[in-house]
């Protein structure tokens, strides 16, 4: 028996961080310091992302062709990487001031991680799967971190449940579609959909598959109606953790499904822009509109960001069109969310006490009055998501309407401009409480390093980027899935 | 003859599932649901599936039903459903919607003649034997193999860490603690920060 | 030799009677069961198909599907496990505080 | 480069941004210097800008001073600020207006000075930006961020009900302007599909549709859009500026935020006056779809005459000064908007003078409802009586400006009401009916003012008003400086009116041919 | 000489100089009196000077010397051009003389009158704008910068109407500051007139300027838009369901909109009688001699434009007639010595409007001189009076002041008798004009009756009035009554002197100012003023000054002897109301204008104002459309809310929806 060849550089960044998180795991036995660990995991995120750096343009694939590492791939890899250090970051007082401090936290994210990186990496129906279930498992436990609180405990296991239903219609998918065409490799099934003459029965077997294949997906993005887990997941975990779902898991199942769709499913293209177009008209609207109602903050968080899914469907859905640039705005749009996401879900932190009530919006009145740094902050972040100028978000909006309506999407377009209407009001009542209330009795924020880092880094970030966008923009232009198509 | 088999293995697989999803007692459940797994695996056997036939019965009938019942048990969760159902109305449509789907396939399964599904002229009997399947581990799927090893490992950390429960206690009860007095202190040191 | 499809539309009704398990039964550990009998099903359509093509690739999947399962499973329980012991219940539709 | 060899609209438009950074380093506690820091930066500007106007080729009619640098070059966005014969006005008006209203603030904003200084510095650059803006990408940069000083300046130092007005105020135009971004990118892919260059630049686009950077000369237009998706597309900017400006009905915003800004008058003045909304009309929907703009005039008139008479009427009923000035200001952009879609070049000058002219008059008249606040505690005219014997230099100059925005021949607002009625007349789109019934709103607008001056300024002085102070010299000098300007341009609006011939020429050749091609 | 022209630019000078000095400068107030004074003085002398100037014009071959002086170009875009120009013809220089001389002489009046009054400088500095904007108004040399005049003197009315705007009323019960809005805002109504008519014009005709002008800068000639009025002669504006119209006429009526406005005519007199609520010299100069009488100017300077709309034209002689009628018999009904003046300036300037509607211009012109001299005469004087019966403006509280105040007697008496067209006094031969030019020339025997009519009843409540002040027994005895000082009585003097002799500026046979004003109106080539008198004209003139005579008497007779002056008490009715009941109240309340405008028009507007904006703006649009928006997304958002149930099972079901379709789409496609 004869080992293959295999390509150590593509996977390299995903060995990296999975060697180090063992590495971790072993460290957990002998350190004592949490806090210790939560810092070296940190460089571990900075030393792979710095190991990609000399990949790019690399356009390679190792394992038959089960991984590939082109410029998209490696994008992802570092908005991935740059998540999990900013998770860190947010996490690194969270943990010690909820009495929930365990080193198995950051292995358990950098496990994450490295599953996040299979998903944008893996060119193959069983990578992308196993890729997702360690992801699944992965978040499960960190959803449930903060047992015994009862919400974290709920949170996890209303997560558990969808995502193994979810998962056992990936797995059916994955087999109808192997089924229809032989292979599980995505660059196989599209040779193989190039090869079908018309529409044969074969092909329709394989956009069954494709269907549940996107379901599978579409509830890690949460995409409507598969995203009803979304808030009541979001409250329960713990904040650090949502924060790093709701970015992290999204970025992740978004990388895998633009793949999957970009790479495997190009021929089919008539077939299912429609519907996907739909579906990702409903999660707009139904998440920035049940978003109107919240008064709690992290559920109003976690509805936007199904809201958000849509919007990033959209650049997904322009994809592969001729001329249209919806990977690049898709690329774009998770950058500026994740920064944006990563830094509201901070803020909240820092208004976190003991109770659970601390998400609700009038803690945050008066804010700017005793914190104005923080509330500049969170009103930053609050534009960006709504979508202001001057801000990644704006950017990344337009982006992807302007791939989608290039793409021929018009009227999704036009739906993606009056829920950012809409949306603009709750953000704006968050602003509103910060700015022009005044403060509420009782809570203190309490910011410490990690998190002021943390925060400055991203809101940084967004203010940078929307207003120099030209950096990420000439990456994720030239992120353009280079293998397998 | 394989017809036969067949269509009885098929028969007890399908009131296996059924009666699983009826029975009011969890343990119940999990018998029925090792009966079903049993007769799936006996289709691995007529789908020329021998090593998929072992792992079945070990993994999942020997494993996971275990566990199952062991949870069961040990929890005493055999019937937690006594109490009237506060979503019954969901019980018809999601009936309805099972019965929909299952029609989506069925549809699907006969409107169209899986072409491709059918059999391929050179039938190799041993094409997934043991042997075979063992060095395509270890050399094709090197990379989802060496993948779900550390979904394992990442499994066994999750349930390491789900488990420690009374340190977990504890270690609130400090925290609590240590927020009571040291609030105030923390408090001085970000308006310092800040002021 | 038994037809693939026959092999698929038995999985198809395996797979729709645990999704329909999913949806009406409240007890978790069964809601759990269930879900391993919709990974069962679509196992079985794998290996029917992979028996169709003749094709290695099909089951190699079945037996990682198996594994994830597994793992799946050993998480989910001792997750079950934790919320027994602070609720004192299974029933799925008693944890429901997070809502609105 | 551009005919200076400097960025001088670059500098005016960031300078105020310079000095907003500045302030956050002066301490919080010293209110002195931050005065004299923000004042100073926005004397500067408007001092820096004034050779804008010197330096002005009044032969050519497309863009000047141009600065252009590229920004995010894949895509064909560039930073590109320049002027021509309409915005320099708003750009002057903008760098004038704002150094007075800093001196407003000095009296009534008591907590969190340097804030509200930052915020209107703030607020400067990006309404200079918005008029100075020649590039789609960055005009809607500069036209949503204008928004959020505007907000936080209502909410955070507004009246009892300023949460909502903010919010309205934010949310309204936010949503509208959105519409469009979808605008901008209909036409950024349009131009580059029909003429392979794909930029927001508008000079490039303006000459793609036909307009020629020599007065006088017709260009030949390249970007040719069916009728829908030009209806579609002219749709879409119109809805954002028509709220912005706003038209009837979309105005109901702007009432509840002049109403609960904060009483002083700077944010009514600097945010609430500033018509980036008519300016948007011009430089977008008239000049980028001439064809539509002409389809579209008959019912915009028709909304336009509606403001003019509906905004006078409401008017008539307010007590609180406020809300009138809103109303007022309102009424007067029905006439802007009317002279806009006259589509001619004496209604779009005048369309132009209005706004201008709406912008000093009633900004005036706003600093003097803060006046009267600072002193009475309230706007409310039924609890005002005989104000000009009480403090005749302010019932003195509060008359002037109101005489002004009545309309009275040899001020401002005369000039133009006049030229866009008479525009609007010789309009092939409106024609004399609606002058007709625009005219009643002058009949109006000297009803609910004279009213309001009469309840407030004339009368017996009741107790409670009978102690009130006159204005201090700094007071009279905000007025005053305000008046002088009025008169001015009301005596000689040629000094406007000549600097915008060149682009109106062609605005007007534009809009010529393309009544020529749909007429039959 | 002809590089003079600047000259008459000095004209408008100085009184504006006046008032900025006055406003910025003076705070003293006999200064202000002085300094006003002097520039109005100025002005006249000025005036003068011009005429002198234009004199010396070379006479242009079409005839009409002019002097056109440019300053700057006003608004130019594309075609529309205007010049900020300055013209001194004929008729320029009767009304410029008029203004700046009866204006010097009440300016002067003013110091002694005002004395001790509030605000003298603000006063004076309006007095002295006033003067500025009347000369703009017959100084423009385009329809535009008249109007900048003509909306200046509306200014200047309502800042001195509104004098004692502090004060709640006063006599005779009228609220000042809410007289002056009231002049104000109908004033608008007629200029909205003006507007249109500008725009009309400018839209037809291509100009706004009267005549050819200088050329501009750019070497450019304004053509004057008289010359081309015959281009739409014949031209019909289509008004849909209401026929075709005229241009010309819609044109000349819309002007007639303006004219009712500023002159007081029927229907937009109802603000003169109100405006009394101004100083008494206020009402003098605005008021009565030449504000009112700017409409007058207009249809004069405008004259081929309703030459040529014969319909217009008669409509403006139905309108000047209808007025002179109604004021006067209102005037019969009044008890406040300055509102029977003001309803006699009305019916007054009804006479000119027909005249110059006639066409008879320098009838026109002429009345409008003389009234302007002996209504100001009667105006100062009835300020002596209540002067001297220490503000009271009630004639029913005077009575028997001959004695007391005989200067302001003898000078009343003048011009009363001027007004009531007594030969020989001014008001006689202007008057006669008038109707004589009516009852011949212009073919309008009707109207001519009406007119003779209305001068009888002129002379008879001129003859009331006279009897009610200076004759009997004085009805309110808590006061004693005083003659005024000289700075009173000298410029009533001069202005009766103007009484007596004004009828010679015209007199027959001499017509000078028919001359003068020729070249004004007439057409090139056409032959000097030809006028020759018939013995009908005489008969008629010997009549009309009988009847109006008798009629005097009779006025005078009534309510000085006998029962109806024994019952004449302060705060009673008049006592002929008893024998003519309702008519005697219409007369006294203006004919119902203003109560049929206040229920009609002000309360109406008033109502649906707080409907449409408390209602239907902020519970409408606001509440509605716009808020409801907003609630409808909560709403959305509370329902959607709702199906976030917290089960699990519910989340799953919609999940296996979403499969179901997707499943079913890619199954069927």
């Amino acid at each position: 028996m004869e080992l293959p060849q295999v390509d150590i550089a593509v996977v390299l960044q995903i060995a990296i961080v999975f060697v180090w998180a063992m590495g971790m795991l072993l460290a957990v036995l002998f350190v004592k310091n949490v806090r210790a660990i939560g810092l070296a995991s940190l460089v571990g995120t900075v030393v792979a992302a710095l190991a990609g750096i000399p990949l790019w343009n690399a356009n390679r694939s190792t394992f038959g062709g089960m991984l590939a590492l082109d410029n998209y791939a490696l994008t992802l890899n570092w908005i991935f990487l740059g998540i999990t250090a900013i998770t860190i970051l947010i996490s690194l007082d969270y943990l010690p001031r909820h009495g929930i401090e365990q080193g198995e936290y950051y292995v358990l994210l950098l496990f994450a991680t490295g599953a996040m990186m299979l998903l944008g990496q893996g060119n193959d129906l069983i990578v992308l799967f196993l890729g997702l279930e360690l992801l699944s498992i992965t978040l499960y436990v960190l959803a449930g971190f903060a047992y015994p609180r009862l919400s974290s405990e709920e949170a996890a296991m209303k997560y558990l449940l969808v995502g193994a239903f979810a998962a056992g219609f990936l797995v059916f998918g994955i087999a109808l579609v192997y089924g229809a065409s032989g292979a599980s490799n995505l660059t196989a099934i599209n040779t193989f959909l190039a090869q079908q003459n018309g529409r044969t029965d074969d092909v329709s077997l394989l956009l069954v598959g494709a269907a549940l294949v996107v379901v599978g997906f579409g509830y890690k993005i949460a995409m409507a109606p598969f995203h009803m887990w979304t808030p009541d997941v979001y409250e329960g975990s713990p904040t650090p953790v949502a924060a790093f779902m709701s970015v992290g898991a999204k970025s992740a199942g978004f990388a895998a499904l633009t793949r999957f769709l970009v790479v495997a499913l190009p021929a089919e293209r008539a077939v299912w822009v429609p519907i996907l177009a739909a579906l990702a008209a409903v999660t707009m609207i139904v998440g920035n509109v049940s978003a109107v109602a919240q008064t709690n903050v992290k559920r109003m968080l976690a509805y936007s960001s199904v809201g958000h899914a849509g919007y990033i469907l959209m650049g997904t859905l322009a994809g592969n069109s001729t001329g249209s640039r919806g990977v690049e705005a898709m690329l774009f749009y998770l950058v500026a969310y994740s920064l944006t996401n990563l830094a509201a879900f901070a803020v909240l932190i820092t208004l976190e006490q003991r109770g659970e009530s601390a998400w609700s919006l009038d803690s945050f009145a008066g804010l700017w009055e005793r914190q104005p740094w923080l509330a500049v902050a969170m009103g930053i972040c609050m534009f960006s998501l709504a979508g202001m100028p001057l801000t990644a978000g704006f950017v990344g909006k337009f982006y992807v309407f302007a791939a989608a309506w290039q793409a021929g999407l018009i009227w999704l377009t036009v739906v993606g401009v009056v829920t950012s209407a809409i949306s603009a009001f709750f953000y704006l009542r968050i602003v509103v409480q910060m700015f022009m209330r005044s403060p509420a009795a009782g809570v203190r924020p309490v910011i410490d390093r990690g998190l002021d880092i943390g925060i400055a880094i991203a809101t940084i970030g967004i203010l940078v980027f929307g207003i120099i966008p030209t950096p990420i923009v000439d990456l994720v232009q030239n992120s353009i899935v280079a293998l397998g198509q | 003859m394989e017809y036969i088999v067949f269509v009885v293995t098929a028969i007890i697989a399908a009131v296996g599932a059924v009666a699983m999803v009826l029975s009011k007692n969890a343990v119940h459940s999990a018998l029925f649901l090792l009966l079903n797994f049993g007769a799936i695996s006996v289709l691995y056997l007529l789908l020329r599936a021998p090593f998929l036939f072992v792992v079945q019965l070990i993994v999942y009938a020997g494993a996971i039903i275990v566990l199952f019942l062991f949870v069961v048990m040990l929890l005493g969760a055999e019937r937690v459903e006594d109490t009237p159902d506060s979503i019954a109305w969901q019980r018809p449509l999601a009936i309805g919607l099972g019965i929909l789907l299952l029609l989506e396939a069925l549809y699907v399964a006969f409107s169209r003649t899986v072409g491709a599904v059918t059999p391929v002229a050179q039938r190799n009997e041993d094409f997934a034997s043991p042997e075979r399947i063992g060095q395509a581990l270890f050399s094709t799927y090197l990379l989802p193999f060496e993948i779900t090893s550390v979904v394992l490992l990442a499994a066994i950390v999750g349930v390491v860490v789900l488990s420690k429960r009374s340190g977990r206690v504890e270690q609130a009860q400090r925290a609590l603690e240590h927020d009571a007095d040291g609030r105030s202190e923390q408090m001085e040191q970000v308006m310092e920060r800040v002021g | 030799m038994v037809p693939t499809n026959y092999f698929v539309i038995l999985s198809a009704i395996l797979f729709t009677v645990g999704v329909i398990g999913v949806l009406t039964r409240r007890n978790a550990l069964v809601v759990f069961m269930s879900v391993e009998l919709m990974l069962n099903s679509a196992n079985l359509a794998l290996v029917a198909f992979a028996q169709a093509r003749q094709s290695l690739t099909g089951q190699i999947l079945v037996f990682f599907v198996i594994t994830v399962a597994a793992a799946e499973v050993a998480v989910g329980l001792a997750l079950l496990v934790a919320i027994f012991r602070s609720r004192r219940t299974l029933d799925v539709d008693e944890v429901s505080t997070l809502r609105g | 480069m551009n005919q200076l060899g400097f960025p001088l609209v670059s500098l005016v438009l960031w300078l105020p941004t310079l000095g907003a950074l500045a302030l956050l380093f002066v301490p919080r506690d010293n209110v002195a210097t931050q005065r004299m820091l923000a004042f100073g930066v926005a004397l500067v500007t408007f001092l820096v800008s004034l050779p804008l106007l010197f330096a002005f080729n009044f032969g050519i009619s497309s863009f000047q001073f141009v600065d252009s640098i590229p920004w995010m070059q894949s895509l064909g966005i560039g930073y590109r600020v320049s002027v021509d014969g309409v915005s320099l006005w708003f750009v002057l008006l903008t760098t004038f207006m704002t150094p007075l209203a800093m001196v407003m603030t000095w009296d009534t904003v008591r907590q969190n000075f340097r804030t509200f200084q930052l915020l209107l510095l703030l607020l400067e650059s990006g309404v200079i930006g918005v008029f100075a803006a020649q590039d789609m990408f960055l005009f809607y940069i500069f036209f949503e961020f204008t928004l959020v000083p505007t907000a936080l300046l209502i909410g955070m130092y507004g009246g009892p009900d300023r949460v909502r007005a903010a919010t309205k105020a934010f949310l309204y135009p936010f949503a509208a302007s959105l519409f469009m971004l979808l605008g901008i990118i209909g036409i950024y892919l349009a131009h580059g599909q029909q003429t392979g260059t794909y930029t927001f630049d508008m000079a490039q686009i303006l000459a793609s549709r036909g307009f020629s950077a020599t007065p006088g000369a017709t260009g030949q237009p390249t970007l040719l859009l069916t009728p829908t998706v030009e209806r579609l597309l002219f749709g879409t900017f119109f809805i954002a500026f028509a709220v912005k400006m706003p038209l009837w009905p979309f105005h109901t915003w702007l009432v509840l935020a002049h109403e609960q800004a904060s009483s002083d008058g700077s944010v009514d003045v600097l945010a609430l006056l500033m018509k980036l909304g008519g300016y948007g009309f011009i430089r977008y929907n008239i000049q980028l779809f001439p064809e539509v703009s002409r389809w579209a005039a008959p019912v915009i008139g028709v909304l336009a005459v509606i403001q003019i008479l509906y905004a006078a009427w409401c008017a008539f009923a307010q007590t609180d000064i406020k809300r009138l000035l809103a109303y007022s200001s309102i009424s007067h952009l029905g006439f802007a908007a009317l002279g806009m879609f006259a589509l001619n070049e004496l209604g779009v000058s005048g369309a132009v003078f209005q706004m201008i002219s709406s912008g000093l008059v009633t900004g005036g008249l706003f600093f003097a409802a803060g006046m009267i606040y600072a002193r009475r505690g309230t706007r409310d005219v039924t609890e005002l009586s005989g104000l000009w014997k009480v403090t005749p230099v302010l019932g003195g100059l509060t008359l002037a400006l109101v005489f002004a925005s009545i309309g009275l021949p040899g001020l401002s607002g005369f000039i133009g009401e006049y030229t866009i009625m008479q525009g609007a007349w010789l309009s092939t789109a409106l024609g004399w009916r609606f002058v007709a019934l625009a005219a009643i709103g002058t009949i109006l607008a000297a009803a609910y003012f004279l009213h309001m001056y009469q309840r407030s300024f004339m009368g017996d002085v009741t107790p409670p008003n009978a102690n009130l102070v006159d204005l201090t010299p700094r007071e009279i000098g905000i007025l005053g400086a305000l008046l002088v300007v009025i008169l001015g341009i009301g005596v000689y609006p040629n000094f406007m009116l000549g600097p915008m011939q060149p682009t109106m020429q062609q605005i007007a050749q534009v809009l010529g041919s393309a009544v020529a091609a749909v007429t039959p | 000489m002809s590089n003079l022209t600047w000259i008459i630019l000095l004209i408008p000078a100085f009184p504006l100089l006046g008032f900025l000095v006055n406003t910025f400068f003076i705070r003293d107030e006999r200064t202000a009196g002085r300094v006003a004074s002097g520039a109005v003085i100025l002005a006249f002398v000025m005036a003068l000077l011009s005429i002198a100037v234009l004199q010396a014009q070379p006479e242009p071959a079409e005839g009409g010397r002019r002097i056109d002086y440019i300053l700057w170009e006003w608004i130019s875009v594309g075609s529309f051009r205007v010049p900020f120009g300055f013209l001194f013809d004929h008729l320029t220089a009767v009304m410029a003389l008029l203004v700046t001389g009866v204006g010097a002489i009440i300016h002067v009046y003013s110091i002694g009158y005002m004395h001790g009054d509030v605000r003298q400088v603000r006063f004076f500095a309006y007095l002295n704008l006033f003067i500025f904007s009347m000369l703009m108004l017959i100084m423009g040399d385009n329809m535009l910068l008249l109007f900048l005049g003509w909306e200046g003197v509306g200014l200047c009315s309502f800042l001195l109407i509104g004098h004692y705007f502090d004060r709640r009323s006063v006599q005779p019960g009228i609220n000042p500051s809410g007289a002056a809005v009231k002049a104000f805002v109908v004033n608008r109504v007629g200029d909205v007139g003006m507007l249109l008519a500008m725009a009309a014009i400018f839209s037809r005709l291509g100009s706004l300027s009267f005549y050819n002008q200088d050329p501009m800068l750019d070497g450019r000639i304004v053509p004057g838009f008289l010359a081309h009025v015959n281009d739409i002669a014949f031209a019909q504006l289509d008004l849909g369901a209401f026929g075709t119209i005229g241009i010309a006429t819609a044109i000349c009526l819309l002007i007639l909109l303006g004219v009712t406005g500023k002159s007081a005519q029927v229907p937009l007199f109802v603000w003169l009688p109100d405006a009394m609520a101004g100083p008494t010299p206020v009402s003098a100069l605005i008021h009565a001699a030449t504000m009112v009488t700017s409409g007058v100017y207009l249809i004069a300077r405008v004259q081929p434009l309703f030459q040529a709309s014969p319909t217009a034209a008669g409509w403006v002689v139905t309108i000047g007639v209808l007025t002179a009628l109604l004021a006067a018999l209102a005037a019969v009904a009044q008890f406040d010595i300055k509102r029977v003046l003001a309803y006699s300036t009305i019916s007054q300037l009804g006479y000119m409007i027909v005249a110059v509607g006639m066409g008879a211009v320098s009838a026109g012109m002429f009345h409008l001189l003389t009234h302007g001299i002996f209504k100001a005469l009667l105006f100062l004087a009835a300020g002596s009076v209540i002067h001297g019966a220490h503000d009271h403006q009630d004639m029913r509280r005077m009575g028997g002041l001959r004695t007391k105040m005989p200067t302001t007697y003898w000078t009343y008496l003048v011009g009363a008798l001027a007004l009531a067209g007594i030969f020989p006094f001014a008001g006689f031969w202007s008057k006669d004009e008038i109707i004589s030019y009516a009852w011949f020339n212009g073919g309008r025997p009707v109207g001519a009756i009406l007119l003779i009519f209305a001068s009888m009843i002129t002379a008879f409540y001129m003859g009331r009035q006279i009897a009610l002040i200076f004759f009997g027994q004085q009805r309110d005895t808590t006061y004693t009554p005083h003659e005024s000082g000289q700075i009173i009585t000298v410029p009533l003097i001069i202005l009766a002197v103007g009484a007596v002799i004004g009828g010679l500026i015209n007199f027959p046979g001499l017509h000078w100012l028919s001359d003068f004003l020729h070249p004004v109106f007439a057409t090139p080539g056409a032959p000097p003023v030809d006028e020759t008198y018939t013995l009908g004209q005489g008969i008629l003139a010997v009549v009309t000054t009988l009847l109006a005579a008798a009629s005097g008497y009779a006025g005078w007779y009534l309510y000085t002897h006998g029962a109806v002056a024994r019952r004449v008490r302060i705060g009673q009715p008049d006592p002929l109301y008893r024998y003519n009941g309702d008519i005697w109240t219409g007369a006294e309340i203006g004919w119902g204008f203003d109560w049929f405008y206040d229920h009609a028009i002000v309360r109406p507007y008033r109502t649906a104002s707080r409907f449409l904006s408390d209602v239907y703006d902020r519970q409408g649009i606001d509440g509605t459309l716009v808020d409801g928006t907003g609630r409808l997304m909560g709403r959305a958002a509370e329902s959607l809310r709702g199906a976030q149930t917290g089960f699990i099972r519910n989340y799953v079901l919609i999940f296996l929806v979403g499969v179901v379709l997707m499943v079913g789409y890619f199954a069927l496609s």
